[in-house]
């Protein structure tokens, strides 16, 4: 199989995943109808990027080939969509839900700073622990609540940062420092797969080659398994890294526009 | 209260917790190793002034350019900015002193006996002689077995905790002595800078500081951490050293910008074009500078991927650094300009400066450092940084604040000479080796073949290196004669917008009579122009 | 012609041209910057009698496009930069044995090919045919660079590192130590010789081959010489000095002395005053017996 | 004062910590190739006592920022002094077994990381007894700022003993 072949083919269209988000968009559109306020743009391409994380290649050589997809995967699930999702959602619709009394309670222990930094963080360290990892790849039903609870704990982990309600966003200064918590422990993580001696997922040193794709992935891509545990580690470390500076210097920049403003 | 009894100059000087006097230390020491770091480099143009020449034994010529190097960087350009940053925070915030006064006068003297300890391995045995990154294994025991890389390690140990303790005491002062009013956005950019770049010295000087820990561990008590015949790791210190190196490079450059940021506004007679672009991008240099070590080490076996990662990080870290060379640029156009040298000198190293940053980025490309890494090149581009940057805004700091320092204006037409003889003899030294690079010629040679070419271009280096000297004596000779003849300069010649210009000239012990109020950026233009105040518009912060 | 841009091999010759891209782009860079610069401080000088200008604070829709551009700008070198990384550098593990090896020592490079021939300073190989080289050091960290041919290689001890090294006309392309090694790391300089095949597959033959006893030999090694240089090829030890077998057919000796008449003998009397501070002390030995060692050097073809 | 203070404390630990962190670094850089001995020579039993008292020590800090500081900066001196000595007990049996700090690299960056922190418990022990020393008024800032500087070099033990013999047991 070639590349293009790859990418052409390996698309597995899961009913339930492509039902999933086609309610998620239904939903929005209808409960958005009315508000006409949030970027529609950005809670579509959120979704978009999630269709894309769970049918496309990239999901089918993150289960069996390359770690390093795995990571892209999941840096798309807790880091890129959540934060998309939150733009994307009208400032009025984030208050009626707010109104119900569960929601209220919930959402008041969740979306403490540290709550939502020892979950958002927590999941993402806790997840790539080897053990962990590996039971995941191993079990189907486990690998559906890895991705479930990466993407409701990056909404949560986002909510303090990027809440719909803006009065309910913590103080910059606050907010930069949160950020820039989570991105060191990223980093740090990253740095440590990056260093490490490949075989920290037993299951990506042999992958059991059933779309025979395997030659192609060592030699043409030239991603064997050191290589591919390396560029994984890098890839939550550098480009990590980023997400959580776009955040920080955002919050930064308004902090400096909204100076203006108020004087 | 008794009256003290008269004391001499030098036990004032000596026992001084005065963040002015402190200031003052600072950079006279800057000054003076300045003059000796300058006397080592004329001493290695000299020796290169023709192929094969035999002026400089070639150990001698490796003490030159190691000291040089670790002398420009540690005894210079960081003592001298430390001291700008004691002598203006307090003034620029409205304080009467540091927040520690005797931890900042005790900040000096270890700084001052870290450049002592080192300048002792001369009457030790010889100097250190293994570069100012001192790579292992050729700065380990078997191949440098006298003492002078033990008095680098432990001289640089001293100055790195001299960086600490000024960096601890920074920011404290930024953050609890303000005067009423100063918010954190409506700091000057260069306290703001000075804050940021604290935080980036705390958390840079310990890389180092580990990495000296363990090679003397390797050379005094004969552990293995760099030495690969017992299984030690050559790259360890690479990676430890870049991971504070790197930074180190932004340590330096961050404050230059600081005084770049408060010089052209003023002379342009405008704010700072986009403040919060200029802060904000600050924060994302020193964020992102932890993340490009590697690309120090393109040329070590370690694998496309790794450092292509590496790669992309030092690529984006220019567009942070291009925001900031655009808003000062951005400044000057629609302003009022006036050519003072100060102004000569900060306009200059808007186009150094920017030459020296696109030959970085160079670096970044990986190919091309495949290239040129080691070579002249990257002795041209770092000290396009490293003179045309750092430099050119201390010599420009130099002429914005003398004045408010000592009382007196530097004299102008010297300025210009200064000014002059400087910029054309730091070109023709720096630019022409840009091409030895190109054509070859190794970096840390002590002498080289008579290729084609070779010879006239060095002579040419050489030649401009006289001038640049020749400049730099016209700077500390009018340092001098103004101190002694200039004209008096009044509280505040230049027009200026900071609180510094508010107080006296020289500042009296406690600084300000009283604090002016603080309502925006720019307090004593509100005060000198009630009609349009800043904090009406919307420059208020 | 710089050396950088005389590129001898596809290899060096991508460099080259990413380079030269790149230039240009610095150039239109620097003159946007230089050019902001120079017409403020000619439009914008401050005249007697001008009042202060209105204040402006700054314009959020230029800040966001001088961020914007640059980034876009970063993006495409970055592809460019990983494209030529692919075509320019040989794979990190490669799953072939190395052509050649080629070993950096305080201060001077050392060369073993598969069949046991081993040369020092020149370094032979076939024009028109890409070899793989694997870069290593005896010592402290050096670097092999010949800039006609492509990348330099850092040689750190106790890690290997490969490159392509190919020639596409027979010549030979100088080389030089690139990073500092220590007192005679100017000394450090090198050749790459590349010959057309045939002629290339004699010098290999003929490097392998062992030379006739000859009576000076036992001279050779009752001074010693043998501690620190191979006198026969095919030797695996490992030695502070080039090896000797066939030292009369090159062209230099250390550093950048010719090996001509009277240069061996010069080179054997007094070494420190040619490469001061390298490892070679010089030999104090009587007139007769350097004559006898250069004698019998000379006969090492 | 108490403010400022506590601030330039934060800001020297923040750099010690990154200093810690790095040595840290460079054990598991070499982990891989000193673990065997790691593994057959560390006495997890009598260091994990020395680990409780330290910890312990932590808990006496505490308490003499609130109450009794003579007393309590007594007994954390104290503890502090006996986790120096188990230490010093480790080094002796290691020497006894050859094992030193220029031999092998689990030596050379054993000793390293825990020889850097044992300085740092020796110099925060030498600060407690000048307190002791100068102990009259409760609760002073210096007092406090010390603390600090005490339950970070506890912290960082928990880390050192986490990786260097936990690890081992993995």
């Amino acid at each position: 199989m070639t590349t293009r072949e790859l990418l052409l083919s390996a698309w597995d269209w899961e009913p339930s995943v492509v039902i999933g988000c086609a309610a998620l968009v239904v939903v929005y559109l209808v409960l958005r109808g009315a508000a006409r306020k949030g970027c529609p743009t950005s809670f579509l391409s959120g979704t978009l990027l999630l269709l894309f994380a769970l049918v496309s290649p990239l999901d089918t050589l993150g289960d069996t080939y390359l770690f390093s997809a795995h990571v892209v995967q999941h840096f798309l699930l807790a880091l890129i969509i959540p934060p998309l999702w939150l733009l994307g959602t009208p400032r009025s619709l984030a208050e009626a839900a707010l109104r119900q009394p569960s929601l209220r309670r919930i959402e008041h222990v969740l979306a403490q700073p540290l709550a939502a930094w020892t979950l958002g963080v927590g999941m993402m360290l806790g997840w790539h622990v080897p053990a962990l990892f590996n039971a995941a790849l191993a079990s189907d039903g486990l690998h559906i609540f890895q991705h479930v609870s990466f993407l409701i704990t990056g909404t949560i982990f986002w909510w303090p940062v990027l809440c719909p309600v803006p009065e309910r966003r913590m103080a910059p200064l606050q907010a930069i420092g949160y950020l820039f918590s989570a991105c060191v422990s990223c980093s740090l993580l990253g740095a440590g797969l990056t260093f490490m001696p490949p075989g920290a997922y037993p299951a990506y040193l042999n992958p059991d080659d059933q779309l025979g794709i395997l030659k192609l992935v060592r030699n043409d891509w030239g991603l064997d398994a050191k290589t591919d545990q390396q560029l994984g580690g890098l890839l939550m470390w550098v480009p990590g890294c980023f997400v959580y500076l776009t955040g920080i210097l955002a919050t930064a920049a308004r902090w400096y526009g909204a100076a203006g403003q108020e004087a | 209260m008794s009256p003290a009894p008269p004391r001499s100059a030098i036990r004032v000087w000596l026992s001084t917790i005065d963040h002015k006097q402190i200031g003052i230390l600072y950079m006279l020491t800057a000054l003076f190793f300045f003059v000796v770091g300058g006397l080592e480099a004329m001493a290695m143009r000299a020796q290169l002034s023709a192929p094969n020449l035999k002026f400089l034994a070639p150990e001698t010529y490796d003490q030159m350019f190691t000291m040089h190097g670790t002398t420009m960087i540690f005894l210079v350009v960081m003592p001298a900015l430390v001291g700008f940053g004691v002598y203006l925070v307090p003034l620029m915030v409205g304080a009467s002193d540091m927040a520690f006064p005797r931890l900042n006068a005790l900040g000096y003297w270890v700084t001052l006996g870290g450049g002592v300890l080192l300048y002792a391995s001369f009457l030790a045995g010889g100097a250190p002689d293994a570069g100012w990154f001192s790579y292992a294994p050729l700065s380990e025991k078997p191949f440098s077995p006298h003492a002078g890389s033990d008095y680098w390690a432990l001289g640089l140990l001293l100055l790195s905790a001299g960086s600490v303790i000024a960096a601890v005491n920074f920011v404290v002062t930024i953050a609890t002595l303000r005067a009423p009013g100063m918010t954190i956005r409506r700091l000057p950019l260069f306290v703001w800078i000075t804050l940021v770049n604290s935080v980036l010295i705390l958390a840079a000087m310990p890389a180092l500081n580990a990495a000296l820990v363990m090679l003397l561990s390797d050379r005094v008590l004969a552990a293995h951490f760099f030495d690969p015949a017992h299984g030690g790791s050559p790259i360890l210190w690479q990676h430890y050293f870049w991971i504070f190196g790197h930074p180190e490079v932004y340590i330096l450059v961050l404050p230059a910008f600081g005084m770049i940021s408060e010089i052209i506004p003023v002379f342009s007679r405008k704010p700072i074009f986009g403040y919060g672009f200029v802060a904000a991008s600050t924060l994302a240099i020193a964020f992102l500078s932890f993340g490009v070590w590697v690309h120090h080490m393109f040329a070590v076996a370690l694998g496309r991927v790794f450092i292509s990662v590496f790669a992309a990080a030092s690529m984006l870290i220019a567009v942070p650094t291009g925001i900031k060379v655009l808003n000062w640029a951005a400044t000057l156009v629609g302003g009022s300009i006036r050519f003072t040298t100060a102004m000569l000198f900060a306009v200059a190293f808007l186009l150094e400066f920017t030459v020296g940053g696109l030959s970085g980025l160079a670096f970044a490309v990986v190919p091309i450092d495949w290239q040129l890494t080691d070579t002249y090149f990257v002795v041209a581009h770092l000290h396009y940084v490293a003179f045309g940057g750092i430099a050119f805004a201390l010599f420009a700091g130099a002429y914005y604040w003398f004045p408010k320092i000592t009382g007196h204006l530097l004299n102008e037409p010297l300025g210009r000479w200064n000014f002059w003889m400087v910029v054309i003899g730091f070109n023709l030294t720096f630019f022409v080796q840009h091409i030895l690079g190109l054509l070859g010629m190794p970096r840390r040679v002590y002498t080289y073949p008579d290729l084609p070419w070779w010879a006239v271009l060095n002579q040419i280096s050489t030649f401009g290196a006289v001038i640049l000297g020749l400049g730099a004596l016209v700077f500390v000779a009018n340092l001098f004669a103004s101190l002694a003849f200039g004209a008096r300069a009044g509280n505040d010649p230049w027009d200026a917008w900071t609180l510094e210009w508010a107080a006296a000239s020289p500042p009296p012990t406690d600084n300000f009579e009283h604090v002016p109020p603080v309502r925006s950026r720019r307090p004593l233009w509100d005060l000198k122009h009630p009609e349009a105040p800043d904090w009406a518009t919307r420059g208020g912060g | 012609m710089a050396p950088v841009f005389h590129p001898q091999s596809p290899e060096a010759h991508a460099i080259a041209t990413i380079f030269l891209y790149f230039l240009v782009l610095a150039a239109m860079i620097f003159l946007v910057v230089a050019g902001m610069v120079g017409y403020s401080i000619v439009r914008y000088r401050a005249r007697p009698g001008d009042a202060d200008p209105r204040p402006t604070f700054g314009h959020r829709r230029i800040e966001i496009t001088w961020t914007v551009v640059p980034l876009v700008i970063v993006v495409v070198i970055f592809a460019f930069t990983l494209r030529t990384m692919a075509g320019v550098d040989a794979p990190r593990e490669p799953d072939r044995p190395p052509d050649l090896t080629i070993t950096g020592h305080q201060w001077w490079w050392e060369a073993r090919y598969p069949n046991g021939a081993m040369t020092a300073r020149e370094i032979h190989i076939p024009a028109g045919r890409r070899v793989l080289a694997r870069i290593e050091s005896a010592d402290v960290i050096h670097d092999f660079w010949a800039p006609e041919l492509g990348r330099k290689m850092d040689a750190v001890p106790g890690r290997a590192g490969y490159i392509w090294l190919r020639a596409d006309t027979p010549g030979t392309y100088a080389g030089t130590c690139s990073e500092f090694c220590g007192v005679q790391h100017a000394g450090m300089r090198f050749g790459v010789i590349a010959e057309p095949q045939a002629d290339f597959d004699a010098w290999v033959a003929q490097q392998a081959e062992t030379r006739a006893a000859d009576p000076g030999e036992r001279l050779f090694r009752e001074r010693k010489c043998g501690e620190c240089h191979a006198i026969s090829a095919k030797d695996d030890k490992t030695y502070t000095g080039p090896p000797l077998a066939h030292i009369a057919g090159r062209r230099f000796l250390g550093g950048n002395l010719p090996n001509r008449e009277g240069n061996l003998m010069l080179w054997i009397t007094s070494p420190q005053s040619i490469l001061p501070g390298n490892r070679m002390p010089d030999s104090r030995l009587p007139a007769d017996e350097v004559q006898e060692l250069t004698r019998f050097l000379e006969t090492r073809r | 004062m108490r403010q400022r203070a506590r601030l330039a404390m934060a800001m020297f630990l923040l750099s010690e910590a990154v200093f810690f962190f790095m040595l840290i670094a460079a054990f598991v850089y070499f982990r891989a190739a000193s673990l065997a001995v790691a593994a057959a020579n560390l006495k997890l039993g009598a260091t994990a006592v020395f680990t409780a008292c330290l910890l312990a020590s932590s808990f006496t800090m505490w308490r003499a920022t609130v109450t009794r500081i003579r007393a309590w900066l007594g007994g954390t001196i104290l503890l502090g002094g006996v986790f120096l000595v188990g230490q010093g007990s480790e080094y002796l049996r290691l020497f006894r077994q050859h094992i030193t700090i220029s031999q092998g690299l689990f030596g050379t960056t054993f000793f390293t990381l825990t020889g850097l922190h044992g300085l740092h418990v020796l110099v925060g022990i030498a600060l407690l007894a000048i307190l002791l020393g100068l102990a009259t008024e409760r609760r002073s800032v210096a007092v406090e700022t010390i603390a600090l500087y005490w339950y970070f070099v506890d912290v960082v033990w928990v880390a050192i003993f986490a990786i260097v013999y936990l690890w081992t047991l993995l």
